[in-house]
């Protein structure tokens, strides 16, 4: 069941007042996936940061979908922006086929594409004969990472269950594949392993659900940090809290909270802030540059704990 | 006139001798048979369903949506529709949890804030709706979006954490073993029932439903009730963004998107009718665990997402099959 | 005149909750004119909506022209020669007339409407029946229902038929509609059409038809010719016992003090510049053609539509401005019985009690805002007592209800409610006589109390014998008043059509 | 009776001469006020908006929603609704995915699959709901469900990518910078505005919607427009669902959640009644337009999203409550 309009597209206004006044900058258009999920906020946070440090560089132009199933409009904002005359598009993809045809005709119509956090499919770029660079972090180690530190609170034989992202999302099936390998390797057993869709409530019906069907579950693997949110209230109200385990990944404002008290072990930080940044700058280089051809960026992944976080 | 194909005889030859009452018996009759079914179902098909800890968790999950179809059951009665529950939900729990986190407010100050905020939000579907006479489909579906929107305001479009705080409302109480959220949920479902069955305002709204133009020529000016039915709606969803909120510990931007088809689904398998006139609060909370348990008890046995949504999807035609077949076999047999 | 008959029915039986036709029967002859009397919910209607295949008989059998007939549905009964107009408006408030009038048949090509035949075709049906004012394009929602009803007319008559069954056609018709029907109920039958008559105004009963069959809670009671039979042994006949010979000598109530008065109402071209005034204790009668604006009247006394200009008060005070909704002229002491139940008087799925007690619920039956269900109940027997409302239990939905009843839940809720001026808009409309006579006698303890009442009525003997007064509207405007004991028939018709030539129609 | 409250009088008192189709020419020329407005403050406030290009842009995406609103129209008219729209054209456009990726089918053999299996889905929604007399609403929001779920075993959850073969659709024809999409659109228009006014099936379509049991009464059988009304929907569903997989190149199991409260807006914003009985299909496309060129508008001016979201919101009660102020002051002066 879903919600309606799609008004769920999102911009803001030049950060800079006189926008109009140098037509030679740059026109970058943002465009974001699930406005349902904070780390885009935080994300378009850090892209309105950085231009209006660089406002004599670019032009920042930020748009995003309601959430991740809306991709229809997510193509059709791809084609505004072509059509608005914006010089650069870095997206977020909110699935890893259906976005690529729409961005070969925004290069083909000259504008400069980038691909940030959620990687496009090999494949169907191979197919449409489109290379986009990817700037964003390795969504499989960083998910091996959490996965591994949550392994040493854990003994071996010891049962978890999975929260999955969006199934179309190719960063959703990276974090659920190093998830599942930092489980293997230290012989731990999966015996639940279901989307929540990036969501929060769908996270906390179905990890109730899980506790109730496994009782022995001693820890949880959400994808994000959203559905950590969800699992981490369910575990509650099973009265299990500090029994069963929970680690994200995101690092989203609020479950910074929920490690200081211990109530999530620990996420991964892929700086969202940052990533559109990333994104922006390696964009502004390709359209400075004569060498169409750029590759891949890979950004940091650092993982989060008690430890790592101020106290 | 005759709004919907599928009963196009309502109207004109209504079961010959039930009451309202009688009939609402029978509905609630077959409702708790279908429930009963699902458990007994889902009990042999999965070891741990018939489990204390299923309930608890079930119970966890009602108060919510069950606050909301309260509210919607009354306004279906008086033929309108309210759209924007989820939205103004999460409007309330995020001026909770401003209240509380960025003022520090403590929850008892803040409730009446939470509630006043739904109820606000009400006020104005029920006005527009009412005074313009324009559709509340509209109306709600505006303040669906406009509701929407004041959240992200509020909240920065930030998850709010608030903490423990809040968390004594989804909390069992001691001794009880139910938390003051599912406690609340009980009594507006009793207070409603009690409203719409025994109260000249209850009646009142079922007769605007029925016969709106007919209402007023007799004398009695139907906007108060309509807006007042809104307002009802308003408030009781500004409760369920506590209950939401003290579920969750946080206060959630994005919370209970498209909880107005579950909640009118839930009042149309208890057999409120969408024409208005008819309806009963009672019966919609059986619609709410109708949901809930088919919810939860298709997570624990593990069947597919893609196969959870057709059986989902096939219950709900069913159990409203099943009972207009059974009142149609009453009225011919009677 | 022993032809065979026509249409037989036989040992025809319905039950719903409880049996409302009881071993039934029923003939008609080629070129009669058939009434079919009884009392409300006797069944009358129940048996020609089996005959029309409207809806299946429990059992019994049916021929016509010697040939088993047992219609499932309209469309079957028409093929065999059927036609019905029903008691209740079945127009289709959207639809034009023409598209109403050729509803079923509409001409087409190819699935396209082929607009100027349809047209054509209407336009000629509406001519023959004298409607030539009604255009064919008008939406039949924006009627009066009394027009609504001469559509009904003339859908019916311009499909062939050997039967034709007419379910209280003049109960919303004026008297020269109903004239118009009459010439052409004379033709029909000459042409050998066998009419089934259902009405309560016997007077027509006797003028008009050949023979009579009389039900009596769903069972057949006589089959007799009308000719020698007196209006009262058919009341005898229809109740099963034999009552006070008419009673109604008529007796004035009115007293020296002022009820309602009404000063230059007016509403656009519907109501202009009427001013009344009547007495307490008086019973003031407004007659008129369909569409002559007595509806509309009362609608805007009662404050259900705006008014463009005018002054009223009740009672003895100042004169003041209309009222702005119903709310305030029910405060003030209005109550209005309205013309169109189904859609502006009752609730239909609601049961009898709900309906009572709509108007008096706050605050008579209610304490601190609960409903006083006990109260409630008891005052729902005594009106079903009281109006004899015919019903299982006053639990039952109002929509189950035959006609005449549901009518008497009508006035029901305002004899609740209690009220300085009463307004009736045609009150017995589809009322059996023995009701009626007992609604003719509320209205006498009414003025006896000393309330005021305005009754607007199509049944011009009725407001002769229960008014103390008849304004004659026409056109919208007052045409002439008479005082009782200076009207007479004629004046009231020619007054009716005063303004009739120079209204925009 | 009487189903909202906010139009107790309507049934009642119909505006004393106007037909059906001078009604629909003023709301007409209303909608078309209200997209002029839009389009000149969106002009003025973004240099880039009043150029070729941005229409083109409008132009590609409307044909899914056009699509969608011209059967739901019918619907509406008939006195149902159908809230599995989304669904069904997900479920089509996996179907011509599947068919064209995994079988290797061409486009031209895959279509008429596609569309037979949104008016399968259609045909379901119809008898269920005529045939067992129960609510639309709630076969629908079953349907919902069911189809959601097919559409994610058809394409086992991932996004079908087919790539050039079903992009010709969706571009523009030589010569005439139109796609063979948006003529689809265009063409449902019409055709779904002559079925409504010209033909018989329209004419029996608005005469359930107004009063189902006095078509019953003339001898008509109201289940097979009905039914067909619903099928109609669902092959325009499918129709959609070939233009959004062209516009997308590939078949994506979550396509179009939600869809169905974007097009019934359409639809009221045009006029169209929830109560049936009334309903333009041009004017819903002038609804559907509204809605793409405010959100298009809103994307390219560049205001945050919760101020989007209110906009949006108010934009949609403005339109329909001008057009109820309009419509109210033609009633009184006239
Ligand atoms: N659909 C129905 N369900 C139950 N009872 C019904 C139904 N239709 C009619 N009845 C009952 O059948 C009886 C006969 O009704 P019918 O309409 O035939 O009476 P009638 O003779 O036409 O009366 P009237 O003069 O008031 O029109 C009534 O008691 C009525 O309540
Ligand atoms: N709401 C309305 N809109 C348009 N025309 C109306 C409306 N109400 C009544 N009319 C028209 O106004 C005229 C007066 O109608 P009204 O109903 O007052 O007449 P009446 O004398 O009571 O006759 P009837 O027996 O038809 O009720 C009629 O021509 C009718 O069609
Ligand atoms: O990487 C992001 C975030 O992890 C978010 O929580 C969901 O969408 C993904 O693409
Ligand atoms: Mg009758
Ligand atoms: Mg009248």
């Amino acid at each position: 069941l879903s919600l309606p309009i799609g008004c769920g597209s999102r911009s803001s206004t030049p950060a800079d007042g006189n926008a109009d006044a140098d037509p030679d900058r740059p026109r970058v258009a943002l465009i974001m996936k699930s406005l349902a999920n904070e780390f885009f906020s935080t994300m378009e946070r850090g892209a309105q940061e950085h231009q209006s440090q660089h406002s004599d560089q670019y032009e920042l132009i930020t748009n995003g979908i309601k959430d991740e199933s809306d991709l229809g409009r997510q193509v059709a904002l791809v084609d505004e922006m072509v059509a608005s005359g914006v010089d650069v598009i870095v997206i977020a993809p909110a699935d890893s086929k259906a976005l690529v045809p729409a961005l070969r005709k925004a290069k083909k119509a000259g504008v400069v594409v980038v691909n940030i956090d959620n990687r496009l499919d090999k494949s169907v770029l191979e197919q449409e004969n489109v290379s986009i660079p990817f700037v964003g972090p390795d969504n499989r180690s960083g998910a091996k990472t959490v996965g591994d530190h949550l392994a040493k609170s854990l003994s071996q034989g010891d049962k978890v269950g999975v929260l999955e992202g969006k199934t179309t999302a190719f960063n959703g099936i990276e974090r659920r594949l190093g998830f599942e390998a930092a489980m293997k390797d230290a012989g731990i057993e999966i015996v639940a392993s279901q989307s929540a869709d990036w969501e929060t409530n769908k996270a906390n019906t179905i990890t109730a659900s899980m506790i109730s069907e496994h009782p022995e579950i001693k820890a949880i693997l959400a994808a994000n940090d959203s559905m950590a949110l969800g699992a981490v209230a369910a575990i509650k109200a099973a009265g299990k809290t500090g029994q069963i385990l929970v680690v994200g990944f995101d690092n989203i404002g609020a479950v910074g909270e929920l490690i200081r008290e211990g109530k999530v072990l620990a996420t991964a930080d892929q700086h969202g802030d940052q990533l559109a940044v990333f994104g922006i700058e390696t964009a502004l280089q390709i359209l400075g540059s004569t060498d169409s051809t750029t590759d891949d960026v890979q950004t940091p992944v650092d993982l989060i704990t008690a430890d790592t976080l101020a106290p | 006139m005759n709004p919907d194909p599928s009963l196009p005889t309502q109207s004109t030859s209504p079961p010959v001798t039930s009451t309202m009452n009688l009939r609402s018996v029978i509905q609630y009759a077959g409702l708790v048979g279908v429930l009963v079914l699902l458990v007994i179902v889902f009990g042999s098909l999965s070891e741990n369903f018939l489990q204390w800890s299923t309930f608890i968790s079930i119970a966890n999950q009602v108060p919510d949506l069950t606050l909301i179809a309260v509210g919607m059951t009354l306004v279906l009665v008086v033929g309108g529709i309210d759209l924007s529950v989820g939205s103004i939900l999460a409007f309330s729990s995020a001026v909770l949890g401003a209240l509380m986190v960025d003022w520090q407010w403590s929850l008892w100050a803040s409730i009446p804030f939470c509630v006043a905020a739904g109820a606000a939000c009400g006020l104005f579907n029920g006005c527009v709706s009412v005074l313009a006479r324009i559709p509340s489909f509209i109306v709600t579906l505006g303040m669906l979006e406009i509701a929407r929107g004041a959240t992200k305001l509020v909240t920065d479009s930030q998850t709010k954490y608030i903490g423990s705080a809040v968390e004594g409302i989804g909390e069992p109480i001691a001794g009880l073993s139910l938390s003051p959220a599912f406690l609340m949920a009980i009594t507006a479902v009793i207070g409603g029932q009690l409203l719409l069955t025994r109260t000249v305002f209850g009646r009142y709204c079922i007769a605007i439903g029925t016969n709106a133009e007919a209402v007023r020529m007799s004398g009695i000016s139907a906007a108060p009730y309509a807006i007042g039915v809104f307002v009802i709606s308003g408030a009781l969803c500004g409760l369920a963004g506590l209950t939401y909120a003290s579920r969750l510990s946080t206060a959630d931007p994005n919370a209970a998107i498209g909880i107005e088809l579950s909640a009118i689904a839930a009042c149309v398998i208890g057999g409120t009718s969408l024409m208005g006139g008819r309806g009963s609060v009672v019966n919609s909370f059986l619609g709410v665990l109708i949901i809930a348990v088919l919810q939860t008890g298709l997570a624990q046995i593990g069947v597919s997402d893609p196969m959870k949504q057709i059986i989902t999807g096939c219950v709900i035609v069913i159990a409203v099959l099943l009972d207009a077949l059974r009142s149609r076999l009453d009225t011919s047999t009677n | 005149m022993t032809s065979p008959p026509l249409l037989s029915v036989r040992g025809l039986t319905k039950t719903y909750a409880v049996t409302v036709l009881d071993d039934a029967q029923l003939d008609i002859r080629p070129g009669e004119i058939h009434a079919l009397l009884g009392a409300n919910g006797a069944g009358k209607s129940t048996m020609c909506r089996i005959i029309a295949g409207l809806t299946p008989a429990t059992s019994g059998e049916m021929h016509l022209s010697g040939f088993p007939f047992a219609p499932d549905n309209k469309t079957a009964a028409e093929a065999a020669g059927v036609q019905i107009v029903q008691q209740e408006l079945n127009q289709i408030a959207t639809l034009s007339v023409a598209e109403n009038i050729l509803i079923g048949r509409i001409p087409s090509k190819l699935g396209f409407i082929q607009q100027q035949k349809l047209h054509r075709h209407a336009r000629a049906a509406l001519d023959r029946f004298g409607l030539q004012e009604i255009a064919t394009t008008t939406l039949a929602g924006s009627l009066g229902i009394g027009q609504q009803q001469m559509i009904e007319i003339a859908t019916a008559l311009d499909r062939d038929c050997r039967i034709l069954i007419l379910d209280e056609p003049t109960a919303a018709l004026s008297h020269g509609e109903t004239e118009t029907l009459f010439i052409w109920l004379d033709q029909l039958r000459s042409q050998g059409v066998g009419i089934i008559y259902i009405s309560h105004r016997l007077d027509e009963v006797i003028r008009m038809t050949d023979r009579i069959t009389v039900l009596r809670d769903g069972k057949h009671v006589i089959t007799r010719d009308t000719d020698g039979v007196t209006h009262d042994q058919m009341v005898d006949l229809m109740t099963g016992e034999t009552g006070p010979s008419d009673p109604s000598k008529f007796q004035s109530f009115a007293i020296d003090a002022i009820g309602m008065r009404v000063q230059g109402m007016t509403r656009g071209r519907f109501v202009q510049d009427v001013s009344f005034t009547v007495q307490r204790g008086q019973r003031l009668g407004i007659a008129g053609l369909v569409g002559a604006g007595r509806t509309e009247l009362l609608r805007l006394l009662f404050g259900a539509d705006p008014a463009d200009a005018g002054e009223l008060a009740i009672g003895n005070g100042p004169l003041g401005k209309p009222f702005r909704s119903p709310r305030h002229a029910v405060q003030a002491g209005l109550a209005m019985v309205t013309e169109d139940r189904k859609e502006n008087g009752l609730l239909l799925s609601q049961s009898i009690g709900v309906n009572a007690t709509l108007a008096s619920l706050s605050p008579t039956y209610s304490a601190a805002g609960w409903i006083r269900r006990h109260a409630e109940h008891d005052a729902a027997e005594q009106m079903r007592t009281s109006l004899d409302i015919r019903c299982n239990s006053v639990q039952q939905s109002v929509g189950s209800l035959s006609g005449g009843n549901q009518q008497k839940v009508a006035i029901a809720k305002w004899l609740l409610q209690g009220a300085e001026v009463f307004f009736f808009d045609e009150p017995t409309r589809g009322i059996d006589v023995a009701a009626r006579r007992r609604i003719y006698s509320l209205f006498d303890s009414l003025a006896a109390d000393g309330k005021s009442i305005v009754i607007v009525s199509s049944d011009l003997d009725e407001l002769m014998q229960t008014c103390d007064r008849i304004a004659v509207m026409s056109a919208g405007r007052i045409a002439a008043t008479f005082d009782r004991g200076e009207w007479s028939e004629e004046q009231i018709m020619k007054a009716a059509f005063a303004h009739q030539s120079t209204a925009a129609v």
